[in-house]
């Protein structure tokens, strides 16, 4: 008697960022959605606003994508204290820097999940982030009078997240728990696109769902090491030398004014290959499985 | 010719008929009515339907046979969750509630559909009945797309001028634009549902209006039991009777004990 | 090398329940952890303010220990709109009743968790509430200039919860996922006291670190069947028959001025009885043992 | 005699000595001398602390080697977890956080102990080196017990009279009262310690002033690396080389690769 059928959120990493139009605000998660945002690169998309940190953050800039960060922490990664692309277009004015905190993101991030135009937060009374961010306000809280800093809601238009396994509905589950600001991310964005190390059944996620970390998610899309260079939670490690080798090249094109090298990566990596396969034919596979965790 | 059924099965097919397929449905405890509609809807024609019964999210399009008595009523429904809606953060996510379908009941209702849980009486220190109180009620009726105003009694205790204390916000003090005024992004109360009747709200005012009378009863009989002027339009139809496909999945998909048929 | 031992959090309801003092905010979860209530009416306490509802809150009523309730429902159970005890209460105007809704109980949770004076929320907004509970101000948000409530903190001194197993360390993992309201009360309490069905090894923790619903409990006591006459999710299913027992007393007290039967019960299961095991023997291993869940 | 150290591992003794049992102590990434002082501490007088990388909450006491290099870096770290701190909330229990202990770095710190990661420059538009961001430390440091400044240098852009932007609150603008003037509930920084030094504050004032010189360094050398005066006592001790003890731990348990050696 049952009718119709339930309809799968399965897709692949080109329909899924076909959702994605230039200008809108983007939020990357961590563990990383790497080929997610190399898709996002290779489409060229403009003008985006990102909450984003590390290799995602400055390919991103490094791909021209980017008009404006919501900016918590760029660190570049092992010995490199700032992500070389972040750094040269924030000093040089070429990217808004809408500068924050943890705590304020996620407090900017909770707002918008809870419909709310702002949220208090006392982590940043004192510092200088409310002048550098004229957003974040000073305010007297109405029952005892504290100073606290109010937040605006911070609503991404589409998160972009890494997981270990989904079934095809959008039940996500992520194994060693999803990055801090993962949930945050998914409960404030308007939509939300998860890459995925595996499908599994239906069933698998039954079996256990309190682990279910993300019940719904917009869109799934099985991309196999789609984290790499970065690491995937019980799955791989991330793969230091390619880490190190891009690091290298985003230098000399920040730092020295040497872009060729970064312009190669890019090509190479982001836009010739025309699928997350393609990609990881180019990493080569036994690369990919001198990765693995355990 | 129809079947012959109780009025709540006559309410619950009504009810399961104004679900749309993709929508999340969340029923609380001891709301018979709408727990046997969402899942009747969901069995007949709302394969992508998401039901959160006691913070379980669950898809059970698949089974063939949903067991009452009541999911509301027993913790055992979470073995056919996928998810939680809670984890721990349970209104972390309105924004996100538009697709969101909820149930109230009432110990008064006004004319404009805000209604109370609180309790009765003049002073809130002495009141003369002491109400449940709001559960998530008023959080859920701010934020939800629509939801409906079930109630197990049509009288004039129930149905008065105003509400003595307002737990959930329907349309306020009415107008179209009654909760976008208050800033309350949900759609308010679509329906209001009684042993007698069904009402809706006018377009333009937000006043509880006629919609149907429940097979043998009178208009008369609703005037009488409602403690202030309902609008009543100038034809008012006999509530329609289920569908036989829709009773025959109820009685032998959903409610094969007959709690509903009493 | 290693020196010292790690301490166990491991003890009795007797010692568990001793944290608590006369005058203090308790928080009780759900699924209720009956056992600690019961042993908190043995302990006859006095003057306490309750996050409660159901059976912990109407028995807790019915025992003479509660001044104030921090409400937002009290329902009796099946087919009885309204706990009796609590009923009669606060009709009388026994006990303070500090009015509120499930969304503005979490806000003023989650306040106290986040070290601030007080979170905004929009449920509410047009209710009778900051009318009959003047603590819930009405603000304007600095932001946009909507109408909020303002939700004062709410900081309960003692958290009682209920859940599956823990090892003896604190670290405590429900089935089935906790109720609603048990990681807020955790969050925000002072200290917390979780009752469970078993303990397990630590490594079994370990196993599955995102199961840890919570990290480390002040005391963990194990209390097998300690939610009777309630559920507890994955190991039995309520009372039914027990709960209608207490309910037609508790009802026969409250509304016809018959308080014998209810005098009785709170004689037999709950002064009477020394410890947890001797509750469970007056109950009976075999009316127990026909609770399991599956 | 003393046996010979590295100033990393001098320091990472110094701050493990400075733990207590039953603390939590929480380490971002890219700070190899805490989260070797924290496994040290935690193997030699720690049974009950907890230890928290990338959220994930462990006691590793039983295990009898903790490898590094650095957990903060290797997400593996999970494998030992027993809960996570974050869970999804990360920040919504940081009432209970008077136990917790943190470590900062900083481009920039002034007399008071407030510190920059922001970056250095006039104008916030023009940064002459724009540095990382704040990631979690103004929120860390308004709540925890106590926290250390961990510095990998000493100069005078780093030690500034004022810093271009403040990322946390130390002592303000000076004085017992600074924090709780501000609302701040958190005990503020203990110590800052350079590889030239350790400094603590002044209880009235909480200006940064001198507790000792590591092994070969003269106050001359640390004033002619600080931009501003710090209080020096009437002696200044050379800090304390680590117990043998300590140091057999920390090089056969936890810095097994040598990370802190070289």
């Amino acid at each position: 008697m049952n009718t119709g059928v339930r309809t799968p959120r399965l897709c692949t990493e080109a329909q899924a960022v076909a959702m994605i139009e230039n200008g809108m605000t983007l939020a990357i998660g961590e563990p990383t959605p790497m080929a997610l945002v190399r898709q996002v690169i290779r489409r060229e998309l403009r003008d985006l606003t990102v909450i984003a940190s590390g290799l995602a953050l400055d390919l991103l800039i490094a791909g021209g994508c980017v008009r404006k960060t919501i900016s918590y922490y760029a660190g570049g990664g092992f010995g490199v204290p700032v992500a070389p692309s972040f750094r040269r277009a924030a000093e040089r004015g070429e990217i808004e820097v809408w500068e924050c905190e943890e705590g304020i993101l996620t407090s900017g991030l909770e707002a918008a999940g809870k419909g709310l135009p702002f949220l208090p937060w006392r982590g940043g009374v004192g510092t200088s982030l409310p002048e550098v961010n004229p957003d974040l306000k000073l305010m007297r809280d109405p029952i005892n009078g504290e100073t606290l800093l109010a937040v605006p809601a911070i609503k991404p238009d589409v998160a972009l997240l890494h997981a270990s396994v989904a079934d095809v509905y959008g039940n996500v589950q992520h194994q060693g728990g999803p990055g801090w600001i993962d949930l945050f991310l998914q409960r404030a964005a308007a939509r939300c696109i998860v890459q995925v190390e595996k499908i599994v059944p239906n069933e698998a996620i039954r079996a256990a769902p309190w682990a279910t970390t993300i019940g719904r998610a917009d869109a799934v899309v099985r991309l196999p090491w789609g984290a790499h260079p970065w690491y995937s939670r019980g799955w791989y490690v991330q793969d230091s030398a390619f880490l190190a080798a891009y690091l290298a090249v985003a230098t000399a094109a920040a730092e020295r004014d040497e872009p060729a090298g970064l312009a190669e990566f890019l090509h190479r990596y982001c836009h010739e290959p025309v699928t997350h396969a393609d990609y990881l034919e180019r990493v080569g596979l036994k690369r990919l499985l001198a990765l693995h965790e355990y | 010719m129809p079947p012959s059924c109780s009025t709540a099965e006559l309410l619950a097919c009504f009810l399961a008929r104004d679900l749309n397929d993709g929508e999340e449905l969340q029923v609380g405890v001891a709301l018979p009515i709408p727990e046997a509609a969402v899942r009747l809807a969901h069995l007949t024609h709302g394969p992508n339907m998401e039901l959160i019964f006691l913070g379980a999210r669950m898809n059970v399009h698949h089974l063939d046979h949903l067991p009452m008595p009541a999911f509301g009523w027993d913790a055992r429904v979470v073995r056919w969750a996928e998810s939680f809606s809670d984890r721990g953060h349970r209104f972390d996510q309105v924004r996100d509630w538009q697709r969101r379908v909820f149930f109230v009941g009432g110990l008064q209702v006004d004319p404009h559909g805000n209604t109370n849980l609180i309790g009765v009486g003049q002073d809130f220190r002495r009141l003369q009945f002491r109400g449940p109180g709001s559960v998530g009620t008023s959080t859920l009726t701010t934020h939800v797309g629509r939801y409906y105003i079930v109630l197990n009694s049509h009288t004039p205790r129930i149905f008065v001028p105003r509400c003595d204390f307002i737990s959930t916000v329907g349309w306020g003090s009415g107008g179209a634009d009654a909760r976008t005024a208050l800033g309350l992004p949900g759609g308010g109360p679509k329906y209001c549902i009684t042993p007698l009747c069904i009402l809706d709200f006018t377009p333009d005012e937000k006043r509880l209006r006629l919609v149907s009378l429940h097979p043998g009863v009178t208009l008369a009989q609703v005037q009488a039991q409602t403690g202030f002027e309902l609008v009543i339009p100038a034809q008012v139809p006999t509530t329609a009777a289920p569908t036989p496909e829709d009773l025959q999945v109820l009685r032998t998909q959903v409610d094969v004990a007959g709690a509903l048929r009493g």
